[in-house]
């Protein structure tokens, strides 16, 4: 009976995903007619455009993930820790980039730091990528967030710190030798999502006028046919070939570190 | 010879006072148990002397030097929690020897300080088990060691065997006083299971609403309960009305017979009515010859718990619990039988609040 | 020492949203020259094509919402109950729209459905909206499939569903009577997000050309100056409204039902 | 008069036999508790009782209509959970309404069958309380009355207990049978405490590895225990050698005294070695006049454990553990000491495998 449903509602779901991705991938394989072929990707990545724009996000991407890291795994450790009635404010705080716009976000930037405020980080081209990154780090600061706490769940925080400090550790050794290594899989999950967002986020990139990869993709969907759905596909494997590799990563971890 | 010492320690959270005035030395290589139901202030205080907790007043002392604002990491002290928590990242090995890298010791010195903390435990060949792969037992059993590694001057157990099955907990807990005794070190085990307390201690703290009630033995603590309250707490109570007969000599009547207390009575006249306690084990199925002291009533049920068989007597409306030994032939008494019962005199107590 | 960083991590967090929102709260009120007024306000509350996009994005909102939950929460319920094993896979595929780019699915959607495919959605308006709320109900999917699951978490889902069970309860009861009145607030904030999201949405509206609300905010920031701020100031207002309304249903639903 | 029947009940998950052919009958009224260490089997044999689970093999009757493949939700089945499980939304009042309701009663019956449930669990002034305001005990009585309002033919108590403190443990098991008792219905309780099956049930079942053991009452389990796990699990146990002088008569060798069984001995040839078993309440410090079995050994250790003091006593080699009642003047066996103890011949088991 209900059963029915479930599974029903489970497999329109993954319909939900793979029905676009067959009929793209179907239709990037056909840009020499009356045969399959794998032309369209051939053009995208001997494309200097593709691999400039494609560096840069990289780039970036990888830089929001530094400083997100060092900005949520400390504040999440000490909000659990210490702090514990600030964890509803703090998670609400990390949620609010999903409900404010990036329109809006940058709009502000813009605003603040033109090039005739008290710091016009947009007059040179370093001081927007800074602002990017900044931009990017508070889109990805839910996932990462999420991902971290969900890690210190899995642990008893509390204990474990007090077992180190009675054992004589300081807040250096218990973070680097006891909490980070038991969460290092939740960063690693949440600073693959930070990539995700960061390669494919349009808005931002777009108005502050940096090369990304986002924008170059929007230009390249707008004025070719099969080349967007052969770098659609290309940006699609990377992606799930990622996440199955941490999904990989996790379930190591999991058997390695829970009881039998 | 006092080693760990503490005074007019006090501590509240908000407006909320959880410790009063607590003060208690205790000597090296002493061990001592914390007992009390939960929300007494046991956990609170052992907490202030490991240094989780700042007190809000009052000073602790191990060996002479204030430890009142040091840090947790700067006291010399281990401590083993309920929860085990070993770092779940580390193998058996590491665990025990995180104290000692931490301190620094040279590498050799760590191996050989840690193997012989594992032939302690009996755990020698689980060194590179990781926390996962082992039961609980063995792993309160890495957490003793790993406590215990860096010679603590002072060991904290705070419900160690709390988590643990009923037959592992009664052997770990021999485990555990055996090798404080093989150590000499000085030890303070916070538990809400009276059995626990009673049989590892050498003294014991029963601790309501924040202060100790009573310090002393197991048998004090059981056999002469200072208040009410530790009375009730530990073991089980009966109490029946009595007429005081005379408080200065402490004889009392039961029933119709006179009895002398084991102390006098005071605070009451002569010719009152008067509480007297006793534990189930005091009174036994009259014989032939009455004794000391003698009540019938009638038999309301009788429970077979195993080695004991518990019945439940009224006599004359109070409920009086009485314990026989299991023994293969003896006849269960049945409900709705007359049964007369005999006190044994050094087993009555006169409860103060 | 660590506790100056964790503060300073928190700070830096929270002045990451504040300083943007004042900046532009500050610009949108400066329409008339030299003073303070709410001018770009009523110039966009007056203009109907704001009335027309935000009715027709609403609208979609709540479709979106309503097939969400029927989808979600029998699913989640179903997968928590029978088939505890599959739950590390659901929560992966829904987590999939985080990482596949809104453009990858729009592209696919109109491959699938034009004009001359099987099922020509998109050859009617009606048809392009049901392809867009199938889009935003992958979009929300997340959001809502995490809300509540977690609102789950915190209730014995098996035992529950078993004690009603041995009194005698079918499917239908258990759902209606006992799960879904212990996750309404979950559902809440789930549909909640859900509202937010649809709303500022821009991609696939867009590709889909239909008249939303996320396109509007894009043409108004393009060609004027001080509207779009006004415009990002009110969604910004009534999401954190309804943000507030979220957390303070919540925190009664918790008081209420939590051992005091 | 059998009421509830299982007839050869299977249960694999997998590959892994979780129950094998478990058979039994239980008599309308009659209180059974199965009890076994956790992974016996006991709780899946509950929950196919219950209808969460399919037997592998096997048929479940109750009064005498087969019962094996319908839903839980169409037995006549009360279950009580180690949980609680009450439901959060709903007060005390619409818990225990909940089963009526959904049968569909009239309002007013419902009223008056609620009523009458809370006052058969002293919770009448509670009906509009929510679970999270209760107790954990009141929770559970509770749940007791929601299970019961239906009026079930089977009540099914999965560790109702468990949850609670020691106390309140204690009072609620004995309000269950009394409970259980007045309404005369039959009822199946699971525990992995000993202590809690052999005071409250009528028959035990001792399961291990998927099947019954034994199944007997609480005095046949721990006085005549068929299996040596059974003997091990439930109760302490000492095992010391002894030589068979003639199997037939039962009669050993206990050190220097002859001693005669209560049972003959089969399997053993006459003057071999034998593993004669004991209670520690069947041995006693030898009075005066030595008993009919005597073990000289040197104490090892004394716990003072409240009513009881342990003490351990190494006769030969066999640590022997007995219990004598707390006394205050009692002198307490000091370790080192040597010692005399006396057998109570009728407590001597031989055990089987």
């Amino acid at each position: 009976m209900k059963r029915f449903w479930a599974w029903g509602a489970l497999i329109i779901g993954l319909l939900y995903f793979i029905l676009p991705l067959i009929g793209m991938t179907n239709f990037s394989l056909k840009m020499r007619r009356g045969v399959y072929s794998f032309d369209a990707y051939a053009k995208v990545l001997a494309d200097t455009r593709f691999q400039e724009t494609f560096t840069y996000s990289v780039t970036l991407a990888l830089l929001t993930i530094l400083v997100g890291v060092f900005l949520v795994v400390p504040t999440a450790y000490w909000v659990r820790l210490k702090l514990p009635f600030l964890r509803p404010y703090v998670e609400f705080v990390t949620l609010l980039p999903l409900v404010i716009p990036a329109i809006v976000v940058v709009f502000g930037y813009i605003r603040l730091y033109n090039t005739s405020s008290w710091l016009p980080l947009t007059g040179t081209a370093l001081g927007t990528d800074v602002l990017l990154v900044a931009g990017y780090t508070m889109l990805a600061l839910p996932y990462m967030y999420r991902a971290v706490d969900t890690g210190l769940r899995t642990i008893d925080v509390t204990t474990l710190t007090e077992a180190a400090q009675s054992l004589g550790a300081g807040w250096f050794t218990i973070i680097t030798r006891i909490i980070l290594p038991n969460v290092l899989v939740a960063v690693l999950s949440g600073a693959f999502l930070t990539f995700a967002i960061v390669i494919g986020e349009f808005t931002m990139a777009a108005l502050l006028n940096r090369p990304a990869f986002g924008p170059y993709m929007q230009v390249l969907g707008a004025n070719r046919a099969y080349e967007p759905a052969a770098l659609a596909v290309i940006a699609f494997a990377i992606t799930w070939g990622c996440l199955g590799l941490i999904q990989l990563v996790s379930r190591f971890q999991k058997s390695a570190q829970r009881p039998v | 010879m006092s080693f760990l010492t503490l005074t007019h320690l006090q501590k509240s959270f908000g407006s909320v006072k959880v410790v009063h005035d607590f003060n208690m030395t205790i000597d090296k290589g002493e061990f001592v148990s914390f007992l009390g139901p939960s929300g007494c202030g046991k956990t609170t205080v052992l907490r202030m002397i490991a240094g989780f907790e700042i007190p809000t007043g009052g000073t602790i002392e191990i060996a002479g030097k204030d430890q009142t604002h040091l840090r947790p990491n700067q006291r010399n002290i281990g401590m083993v929690f309920q929860a085990y928590a070993l770092f779940p990242n580390m193998n058996v090995f590491d665990n025990v020897a995180f104290g000692l890298k931490v301190a620094g010791k040279p590498k050799n010195e760590i191996e050989s300080r840690v193997k012989e903390m594992l032939k302690l435990i009996h755990l020698e060949h689980l060194a590179d088990r990781y926390p996962y792969q082992m039961s609980g037992g063995q792993q309160q059993r890495v957490a003793l060691a790993r406590a215990l590694a860096p010679k603590p001057e002072v060991l904290l157990l705070d419900e160690p065997l709390s988590a643990l099955d009923a037959k592992i907990r009664v052997s770990l807990r021999e485990e555990i006083r055996q090798i404080q005794r093989h150590l000499g070190i000085t030890t303070v085990f916070v538990t809400h299971d009276q059995e626990e307390a009673l049989s590892i201690s050498d003294r014991i703290v029963v601790m309501n609403g924040g202060k100790a009630d009573q310090i002393g033995t197991a048998p004090e603590i059981y056999n002469r309960p200072a208040t009410r309250f530790v009375a009730n707490f530990v073991g089980t109570l009966n109490v029946i009305e009595a007429t005081l007969v005379n408080g200065a000599t402490g004889v009392v009547k039961i029933g119709e017979e006179l009895v002398s207390l084991p102390q006098p009575v005071s605070g009451k006249a002569d010719g009152q009515s008067i509480s007297v306690a006793f534990r189930p084990e005091a009174a036994m199925v009259a014989g032939p010859a009455t004794g000391p002291a003698a009540l019938t009533g009638t038999v309301m049920s009788s429970n077979f718990l195993g080695s004991v068989m518990r019945t439940k007597v009224d006599v004359g409306g109070n409920i009086i619990s009485f314990d026989i030994f299991n023994h293969p032939s003896a006849l269960r008494p049945k409900a709705g039988e007359t049964l007369s019962l005999t006190l044994q005199k050094d087993g009555l107590m006169v409860l103060g609040d």
